[in-house]
């Protein structure tokens, strides 16, 4: 298995996709405070 | 267009007097403290001291005794190349002396302030390593012009990080962290230039000339920025 | 955003052009399909860093919309870190393969590494800067000043000191093996890397206003 | 004296971060007048006067200085002097030494002449840090009028001053003041009355 050489091209392929998805995920994160400080801006009014 | 170069003219020499007036009182603050230039050389001293007691007896490769002359000039001037603004942070003098001068005066007064003092400390530190190693570079003008260009090009570099971690929260911790990788590229042909100069290699005239163009492109754009770092705009 | 959206229907197809399309090269065999994502991987962290210092010059001659600028150049360097550490972590198995070593210092891997070791710096200027009002423009010269280095560190610095290693084989390849199939297929990532990284900005960037336009009719 | 200055700040406002300090400020100023800011603690008196100075920036609205009626946009310090509790002096530097690095004039006896009006000629080759704060604060004062600027900022001129100093200080804003455009930031009366308009931060941000 670990001699094959596409096995080294999932992972590296892999190791994208979890790098964009933790940069997806931060993003995530901000649209949820967002969320947070727009619905108590809302709440004041 | 005349009239603008004019302009720059006059205003140079009216920057010149200021300059000479701000060099003037960094030094005498410098003379009666002591506090930066008295640790940068206790430290070269120090380790110049330590290196030579470790390994004087041993045979040392020439590229490790350039790297080791000049992590230690780098390190002992560290601490007073960033020293010169945090200074004016921290006693609160910043107003005084935006209020009495522009920011490229300031900035020129502080490049060639940090220049001086590295031009010191390489003079100390230097000698004291060839004395104690015995070695003798084989093309001593090329090994003194490879030790003037890299201590240039670091002191124009670290003079506008200096200024940028001043105005930061944290000061010195931060100051190794941004300095690094922008440091690298000058250190690196440095020793590699100074190494070269040991062995009695051919002068390396394209590398000095990188190294004095390195520190040309980074004093004019820091000129040109400088005002963002020191003030709002 | 038309244009980014593209990114949903191209990626799919470089996938596939580039796993089961391409022929494996000559020497590395199937290994060389890692081409095809390091290389457009490498070339988005050059691209986010070149953006972010082009904003941060514009925010300096400018100095309007001075949050929304910041902002940008933020953003665009937060993505940059990212693929910048992708790159190194792609690099390395890559290296691992085809030259038995997860590291060697060769001048390439010697430049992503200081551009991370920039973009790290970056990121710890800011967050010092938190309670400085100014740091729009201590940030901003950071970055240009950075970016005026990072020409000397990438080109010069490995043509003045040639790799440890001779002619690595990977240079070899990329010179001599190169078909014209593989060539489409890089070129193909590379654009689809580049809309992805458009994409992601573009998303980041609205976020960023719709936060900034939010705090300032706050407290109006 | 041709030299006729003008502040205008139109609805200056500034923010730290998430929370302003004050908004909506305007007002104008000419030379041989004298305008004073008063407000409680924390209303953003220190700070407004640094924007005057040019020291910091207002997150918005507008401040125009203008000189016969051009606005100043390069190298405003040379135009103004400046004392603020906030500005330290140099520490290691003699009285002397700080008066000569504000001084920006050809004839040096103007200094010795600041300093012995300020009644601090025993002092003159003393460094600044074994000054006391009323001293100090002499000090500033000098480094603010010795160029004899047309603009000039006082942000609580008389902190620390005894009756001798406040003496000194009203009676030379009462010679400058008919010239130069002079603004003081203070919530002590007495200071106040030398000046015949001025804002009060605390009613502007009501």
């Amino acid at each position: 298995m670990i001699s094959n050489p596409l096995f080294f091209v999932f992972i590296v392929v892999l190791i994208i996709w979890i790098g964009i998805a933790l940069l997806l995920f931060r993003i995530d994160r901000k649209i949820s405070l967002v969320e947070k400080e727009v619905s108590e801006a809302l709440d004041e009014k | 267009m005349i009239r603008r170069s004019l302009n720059f003219v006059i205003r140079g020499l009216i920057l010149q007097n200021r300059i000479v007036k701000l060099l003037k009182k960094d030094f005498y603050i410098e003379f009666r403290s002591r506090a930066s230039i008295n640790i940068s050389l206790a430290f070269a001293g120090i380790t110049t001291l330590s290196v030579s007691l470790t390994s004087a007896t041993m045979n040392l490769p020439f590229r490790v005794h350039s790297i080791l002359i000049w992590v230690i000039i780098f390190f002992s001037a560290m601490n007073s190349l960033s020293h010169i603004f945090i200074r004016e942070e921290e006693e609160g003098t910043s107003i005084f002396l935006s209020i009495h001068s522009e920011a490229e005066e300031i900035y020129i007064a502080k490049l060639l302030f940090n220049f001086i003092l590295f031009i010191v400390i390489t003079v100390v530190v230097t000698p004291l390593y060839l004395f104690f190693m015995q070695i003798w570079p084989e093309n001593f003008i090329f090994f003194a012009s490879s030790v003037f260009c890299g201590s240039t090009a670091l002191s124009s570099i670290t003079t506008t990080l200096g200024a940028i971690v001043a105005k930061t929260s944290m000061r010195s911790s931060l100051f190794t962290v941004i300095s690094f990788p922008l440091t690298i590229p000058v250190l690196w042909i440095s020793i590699n230039l100074t190494a070269s100069s040991l062995e009695g290699g051919s002068v390396d005239l394209l590398n000095l000339l990188f190294l004095l163009a390195f520190s040309g492109v980074i004093v004019s754009f820091s000129y040109l920025l400088f005002k963002f770092i020191w003030m709002e705009q | 955003m038309f244009l980014y959206r593209l990114v949903y229907v191209l990626m799919p197809i470089g996938i596939f052009l580039s796993l089961l399309w391409v022929p494996p090269a000559n020497i590395l065999g199937d290994a060389s399909r890692i081409l095809y994502f390091h290389v457009p991987v490498a070339w988005v962290s050059f691209l986010a860093f070149l953006v972010a210092g082009l904003h941060s010059i514009a925010l300096l001659i400018k100095k309007s919309e001075i949050l929304y600028r910041e902002a940008m150049a933020y953003n665009s360097a937060a993505i940059g870190m990212v693929f910048t550490v992708l790159t190194v972590i792609t690099g390395s198995i890559w290296a691992k393969v085809s030259w038995g070593h997860f590291w060697n210092w060769d001048p390439r891997e010697t430049s992503i590494v200081i551009l991370m070791l920039i973009y790290i710096a970056y990121f710890s200027l800011f967050s010092a800067l938190k309670s400085n009002p100014n740091r729009w423009g201590i940030s901003s010269v950071y970055l240009i000043i950075s970016m005026i280095i990072a020409p000397f560190l990438i080109f010069i610095v490995p043509r003045v000191y040639p790799s440890l290693h001779p002619d690595t084989i990977i240079n070899q390849d990329k010179k001599i093996h190169l078909e014209a199939s593989m060539r489409i297929t890089l070129f193909f990532l590379v654009v689809t890397f580049t809309l992805l990284y458009g994409y992601i900005y573009k998303i980041t960037n609205k976020l960023s206003l719709i936060i900034i336009k939010l705090r300032s009719s706050h407290d109006i | 004296m041709h030299e006729r200055y003008l502040i205008e700040a139109s609805n200056l406002s500034r923010r730290f971060g998430k929370s302003r300090i004050f908004r909506g400020i305007s007002f104008s100023v000419e030379s041989g007048e004298c305008f004073f800011i008063t407000g409680p603690n924390g209303s953003g008196k220190s700070t407004l006067v640094q924007i005057i100075a040019g020291l910091q920036k207002p997150s918005e609205g507008k401040l125009a200085i203008k000189l016969n009626g051009k606005e100043i946009l390069e190298s405003l310090w040379r135009h103004i002097g400046f004392a603020s509790p906030a500005m330290n002096l140099y520490e290691r530097l003699t009285v002397y030494e700080n008066a000569s690095f504000a001084f920006r004039g050809k004839d040096k006896s103007l200094i010795n002449h600041y300093i012995s009006l300020f009644g601090l000629g025993k002092h003159k080759d003393k460094e600044a840090r074994i000054l006391s704060s009323g001293l100090r604060q002499r000090l500033r004062l000098i480094t603010a009028m010795i160029n004899s600027p047309g603009i000039v900022l006082l942000d609580e001129p008389g902190s620390n001053l005894d009756v001798e100093g406040k003496d000194v200080l009203f009676r030379e804003i009462e010679k400058i003041k008919k010239e130069s455009l002079v603004i003081i930031a203070s919530n002590d009366p007495e200071e106040l009355k030398l000046c015949h308009k001025g804002i009060d931060l605390a009613k502007q941000n009501s």
